[in-house]
């Protein structure tokens, strides 16, 4: 399979009072064509700016981005404006994220008007096309977002990030905002769509059991940096960084004869301002050592899974 | 906090500096000749000269606002064109008539406005609520001046309660205090009532309902506290326009305070006398922004945290 | 069975009125719950869980909900017909209640330690530094600590706050505690800590509590009973065993059908159709029947009785109620 | 959920929301009367607004004069239908320009940030030091009395306001995600204000103008009652109970009646910009 986006050593900082905060810090992952990457971390992790960097949403400080084999880490604003036929985004609230004053009709025919490829007819028909794709009712193409529930709003976010055809789609926490049913038809949507189009998802979300099902392969963030990256199935069968661990410990399962044994962090999480070389995690993770002070590396454990800690073998054994 | 209040301060000379050449620019294109005005119809054309000269007019307009600024700098506001008296020991003389003045109505609208607004948002939606809202709907579409002369009417000329007009006793000072405060406390109401229905509906106060506590406690200890911000701004915003408002109530009740003087400065194009009291309102006024930023601080301890780190950012800002 | 439990509701209605429109919000719930048990309500946004918690206090608004009929019994009292002044001196003494997001629960203009010691002074007859100090030991019991008793709320992160919530909540040791979403806002790993923390403060204060979640894995959890909420009605009810080991409602086995499976490997869920009824016209028959795979014209026409399906598992279903 | 089978424009949405408020319809109606008799008023005058009377000095209302007659003989009635149509004019030019020059101050600041933003923020800092009615006076001193020129102060002394507004709601709608959103499906910066900013940052705008015609309004009958409006004989809400205000022991009416004309015509107009403002949210459900 070939690769459809390849980031290497991408940084985000933004400027605050306090200092650099560094949003994303050295990211490095690649996504195969046809597959699903998710990232998973807590609130505050980075992953949000992941997203909206690897888009050109918001200036990268540095690092590279390649798309479909092509450079695209120097394209200007308007070159951009042209990949956007092929990457496109769905954003967390689906509400905040559709125009207030836009009907159905007018937010999923913009991104067709702005690419003038197509007369009015052709939009109309297009429209109706992609509200079918994503099960919106005919009926409801002159409402208002605001007239809606989530899950339609967030189908109508689908519908429009569908319009343009595009190969790649940021999806970030797409469902975190619905409830577990509405949740899980959208969740199908996707997949289905996946399968369907050939696309490929960037997925963001904090809930670990909707990446598992979702991705084909993960990366664990914690504060800008990736701790952990594996396949689905690998990551939660052999978690390897403490942090992944923990994190995987803490999820509640539906089932009342699961044993648990839970590891709880101690503290919490704070922000990246001028953070110190070393590992991020150190202050709240119990195997910390004076080794851990130090920069930590990606260390490939098994075929395709990397780590970055260096007392990963220790912890295991 | 100290540093942002001492920033504040420092930031309230250019704003001076900017007041005073909107003004010299506005009053330098004002139509008419001060020196006719001063000296009459009759005087020569030399004695005119001799006027312009001596008050500096025979200069060109940057060297007039350059000797102005270099005055105000020795707090020298000059003197009165009209009759030569100096500027600064005129606003001296009558600017505490205007502040009393300002500060009883204060007084008056809070005492009025904050509990009518609370009356209004605790019973809302019942005729308590409509009556007050209906009230305050009459007072904001109200010209205080018009509402002054109402209440003298009634009160001074036809129950002869109080007197028509004049500054000595305290009892000169009802019809105007209650007039203008109660006139102005229809907005400190209005709103007090939609930020207390906007804070009672949040979580804290359905919290506080579910630790038990008292009707009473909930509506005065933990809404009116948390509301109170857009009620500061309106206070803030009333404080600042008490000047206008003096404008025309000290005319009405012939009260010797800054407001008549300015409007004669005015009237007159006594040019010098606008200038000195406009600076002292820019002062007045950045003044009380400070004080109800500072009083924002207290009420809500996370405008603290705000305020700081913007200073922070303005500094920041500066550096690029 | 006819004999009162600790906290027992009775055919609990309760209607929002706003703008000629009448929301049925809760639609004839009964429920009950012994000393030092945890019931789990179950149910998706809108099915009228914190209703029910806001409806035990008291404390929903005043003007827009009416209690259209039913009876909650407490150890004994009927609380919809007491006065309000009985009312106050239960509410967050012998009940109280966590609310959801920790970010609005807390008065940010008030220090948090007060803000524990009010619920203790109004309750006690004590001196304000009794109360105070007992304030600081519920926040050292919360794992914050004595020091941070004049700080605001803004100080604090989400976790902490809703650690503060939590010590407001038992201050004054009820012997019921609503716990509405208590973890939702907060991030996993700090749901864990909170939760581990719940359950060693609960068993050492013996109390019971009704634990408000959308989460199924939260409940499997902490809950030793269950009740599944669709709509204002409780559609299932029983021990954890029984729901999660044979759920019987349509309804109930569609949540667990929507959850993505933390074990096996990725396939297609089977989630439930549709939305939930629109609160302000509820179908004539089942209110689930509309989403219901099983439904048949009965279950469109005929408001569905709780069946009885033997130990305390009982399930609001014509179709599916008997087949066990 | 309703069916939604016609395109419902979003104009016909607020009229109709607007319709089922009721103050707001009654504010509606006081303002659709006002602006009649403004138009109207030749044919609605009994009399001509200067015609002096000297037989019929201070006639009190009633008998042939309706509302009675001024200091001059001069028919109250007639004086305050022709004032309408002076307070109207003046009230809302005078917004419109206010509006105008703040909008695009505020647009301005507001969109492009930075630098910009900064010198149009420290420029109105300053403006805002001296209090509109004395800006206002000082302007009418400079630009002289007459309706255009008191339109002319009102409407430059009244602009900060809108700026402030107007950039705080830019910001507001810049920071929005679907902002971000128009500009992930090919959005540039023009089709961004043109569709989204401008169409979201419109409403709160029309809602302030409207509060801010009653604001105008209250200027102008201050400007007039100290002499520096509109000069005479037109006749001025203001200037009309400036000049009865000498009168006031025996003829109370001559200041009562122009001072509830002032009072309807700027309750009318904050009615229905309250009505409005509840009308133009677009969250509010039908």
């Amino acid at each position: 399979m070939s690769e459809i986006l390849r980031v290497e050593h991408l940084k985000k900082y933004f400027d605050t009072p306090a200092g650099p905060l560094h949003a994303v810090d050295d990211v490095s992952f690649t996504i195969k064509a046809g597959s699903t990457l998710g990232v998973v971390g807590e609130s505050g992790c980075g992953k949000t700016t992941l997203g909206r960097v690897v888009l050109q949403l918001q200036d990268k400080t540095d690092g590279k981005i390649i798309f479909d084999g092509q450079d695209v880490s120097s394209v200007d604003k308007k070159g951009w404006r042209a990949l956007r036929d092929d990457m496109q985004i769905i954003f967390q609230d689906p509400m905040s994220s559709l125009d207030p004053r836009m009907s159905v009709r007018e937010i999923i025919e913009e991104p067709l008007k702005l690419q003038r490829k197509l007369n009015k007819e052709e939009r109309i028909t297009r429209v109706k096309e992609l509200m079918d794709t994503v099960g919106i009712a005919e009926r409801f193409e002159n409402a208002y977002p605001h007239e809606l529930d989530g899950g339609r709003r967030q189908r109508i976010g689908i519908a429009r990030a569908l319009a343009l055809n595009p190969k790649f789609i940021v999806c970030d926490e797409p469902v975190s905002a619905l409830d577990v049913s509405i949740q899980a038809q959208v969740l199908n949507l996707l997949m289905d769509l996946q399968d369907e189009l050939k696309l490929s998802y960037l997925f963001i979300t904090h809930d670990l059991s909707v990446v598992k099902y979702i991705s084909d392969e993960i990366v664990v963030m914690y504060l800008g940096q990736i701790v952990e990256r594996a396949s689905s199935a690998e990551l939660f069968a052999s978690p390897m960084h403490p942090y992944t661990q923990a994190l995987l410990s803490a999820i509640p399962v539906p089932d009342v004869h699961a044993k648990k044994d839970r590891i709880i962090l101690e503290g919490e999480i704070t922000s990246p301002v001028n953070p110190r070389p070393g590992c991020r995690l150190a202050a709240r993770c119990k195997y910390a050592t004076e080794v851990c002070k130090n920069p930590q590396t990606p260390e490939e454990v098994a075929p395709g899974h990397y780590v970055s800690c260096c007392r990963a073998h220790e912890i295991r054994q | 906090m100290a540093k942002y209040i001492l920033k504040r301060i420092l930031w309230m000379i250019p704003i001076i500096i900017g007041v005073i050449f909107l003004v010299f620019t506005l009053m330098y294109f004002t139509p008419g000749d001060p020196a006719r005005n001063a000296l009459g119809m009759t005087a020569t054309e030399e004695a005119i000269e001799a006027w312009n000269a001596e008050h500096g007019l025979d200069q060109g307009f940057w060297v007039r606002l350059f000797n102005y600024y270099k005055g105000i700098l020795h707090f020298d506001f000059g003197t009165s064109y009209t009759n030569g008296v100096s500027i600064a020991g005129e606003i001296l003389s009558r600017f505490p008539y205007t502040i009393l003045v300002g500060m009883l109505t204060l007084v008056i609208a809070v005492a009025v406005g904050i509990p009518t607004g609370v009356l209004a948002a605790t019973h809302q939606n019942t005729w308590i609520d409509n009556l007050c809202m209906a009230g305050t709907m009459f007072f904001t579409a109200m010209p205080g001046f018009w509402f002054c002369l109402v209440m003298v009417m009634f009160f001074s000329l036809r129950l002869g309660w109080t007197p028509v007009s004049g500054y000595e006793t305290w009892r000169h000072y009802i019809i105007p205090c209650v007039a203008m405060g109660v006139g102005s406390s229809a907005g400190i109401a209005r709103q007090t009532r939609s930020s207390m229905l906007e804070v009672i509906r949040q979580d804290y106060v359905t919290t506080a309902r579910a630790k038990g506590q008292k009707e009473r406690n909930i509506t005065y200890n933990h809404c009116l506290r948390n509301g109170m911000i857009p009620i500061l701004t309106v206070i803030g915003g009333f404080l600042a326009f008490l000047i206008s408002g003096s404008l025309v109530s000290e005319q009405i009740f012939s009260i010797p305070g800054m407001g008549v003087y300015m409007f004669k400065g005015i009237q007159q194009k006594d040019v010098p006398v606008v200038l000195g009291c406009t600076v002292v309102i820019a002062i007045y006024f950045c003044v009380i922004m400070l004080v109800t930023d500072i009083v924002y601080t207290i009420v809500d301890p996370r405008m603290k945290t705000a305020m700081i780190s913007i200073s922070k950012k303005v500094r920041k800002d500066g550096k690029k | 069975m006819s004999e009162k439990a600790f906290l027992q509701i009775k055919d609990l209605s309760v209607q929002y009125t706003s703008d000629h429109q009448t929301i049925h919000a809760v639609n004839g719930t009964s429920l009950r719950l012994e000393r030092g048990e945890t019931l789990g309500l179950v149910g998706e946004t809108g099915a009228g869980k914190t209703t029910i918690a806001k409806t035990i206090l008291r404390i929903l608004p005043d003007k827009a909900a009416k209690v259209a009929g039913g009876e909650i019994w407490f150890d004994g009292q009927e609380l919809l017909g007491l006065k309000e002044e009985e009312m106050r001196k239960i509410r967050g003494n012998r009940i109280s209640m966590i609310f959801q997001d920790p970010m609005t629960a807390l008065n940010p203009t008030m220090v948090v330690g007060y803000q524990i010691q009010e619920a203790i002074l109004l309750h006690n007859s004590c001196t304000r530094e009794e109360a105070k100090t007992r304030a600081g030991d519920m926040l050292e019991k919360v794992g914050i600590p004595r020091e941070r008793y004049d700080d605001y709320p803004h100080q604090f992160s989400g976790g902490m706050k809703q650690r503060v919530v939590i010590a407001m909540a038992l201050a004054c040791n009820p012997e019921l505690l609503l716990a509405d979403e208590p973890t939702t806002a907060l991030d996993v790993t700090i749901q864990a800590q909170v939760l581990e923390m719940m359950s060693g403060l609960k068993k050492e204060f013996q109390t019971a509590m009704v634990m408000i979640t959308h989460d199924l894995g939260i409940v499997a959890e902490v809950c030793d009973k269950v009740a599944v909420c669709y709509a204002g009605v409780i559609v299932e009810s029983g021990t954890a065993e029984e729901i999660f080991d044979h759920p019987a409602h349509p309804y109930t086995v569609g949540l667990f059908g929507s959850l993505p499976d933390m074990t096996g490997t990725r396939n297609r869920l089977t989630p439930i159709n549709g939305m939930m009824p629109d609160p302000t016209e509820l179908p004539s028959g089942c209110y689930f029947a509309g989403r219901c795979p099983h439904a048949t014209a009965a279950c469109r026409s005929v408001r569905p009785e709780m069946k009885h399906l033997g130990g305390t598992h009982d399930c609001r279903c014509i179709v599916k109620g008997g087949e066990q | 959920m309703k069916r939604q089978n016609r395109k419902k424009s979003q104009a016909a949405i607020v009229m109709k929301r607007l319709f089922r408020n009721k103050t707001a319809v009654i504010g509606m109606a006081v303002i659709i009367i006002l602006l009649l008799i403004a138009i109207f008023a030749e044919q609605l005058m009994p009399y001509d607004y200067a015609f002096q009377d000297y037989y019929a000095l201070f006639q009190p209302p009633g008998g042939d004069y309706l509302l009675g007659t001024d200091h001059l003989g001069r028919d109250l009635l007639s004086r305050l239908i022709y004032g309408c149509r002076i307070s109207l004019v003046i009230g809302l030019f005078s917004v419109i320009l206010s509006a105008l020059i703040g909008g695009a101050l505020g647009c301005v600041a507001g969109y492009y940030g930075g630098m910009t933003d900064n010198l149009i923020m420290r420029f109105l800092d300053v403006y805002q030091s001296v209090p509109a009615f004395v800006l206002a006076l000082a302007m009418s001193s400079v630009f002289g009395y007459g309706v255009p020129m008191t339109i002319l102060a009102l409407g430059i002394s009244g602009m900060s306001g809108y700026a402030r507004m107007m950039r705080g709601s830019i910001m507001t709608i810049k920071g929005a995600e679907y902002i971000e959103a128009a500009r992930a499906v090919k959005g540039n910066d023009l089709h961004i204000i043109l569709k989204h900013i401008i169409p979201n940052a419109i409403s709160p705008m029309i809602v302030n103008m409207s509060m801010g015609v009653g604001n105008a309004i209250l200027m102008v009958s201050m400007l007039g009652f100290v002499g520096m409006g509109v000069p005479a004989p037109t006749p001025e809400w203001g200037a009309m109970l400036a000049a009865g205000r000498n009168y006031m022991r025996d003829s109370g009416y001559l200041v009562v009646i122009p001072g509830i004309a002032i009072v309807i015509t700027v309750m009318a107009f904050n009615l229905f910009g309250d009505g409005l403002r509840d009308a133009l949210d677009p969250k509010l459900k039908d």
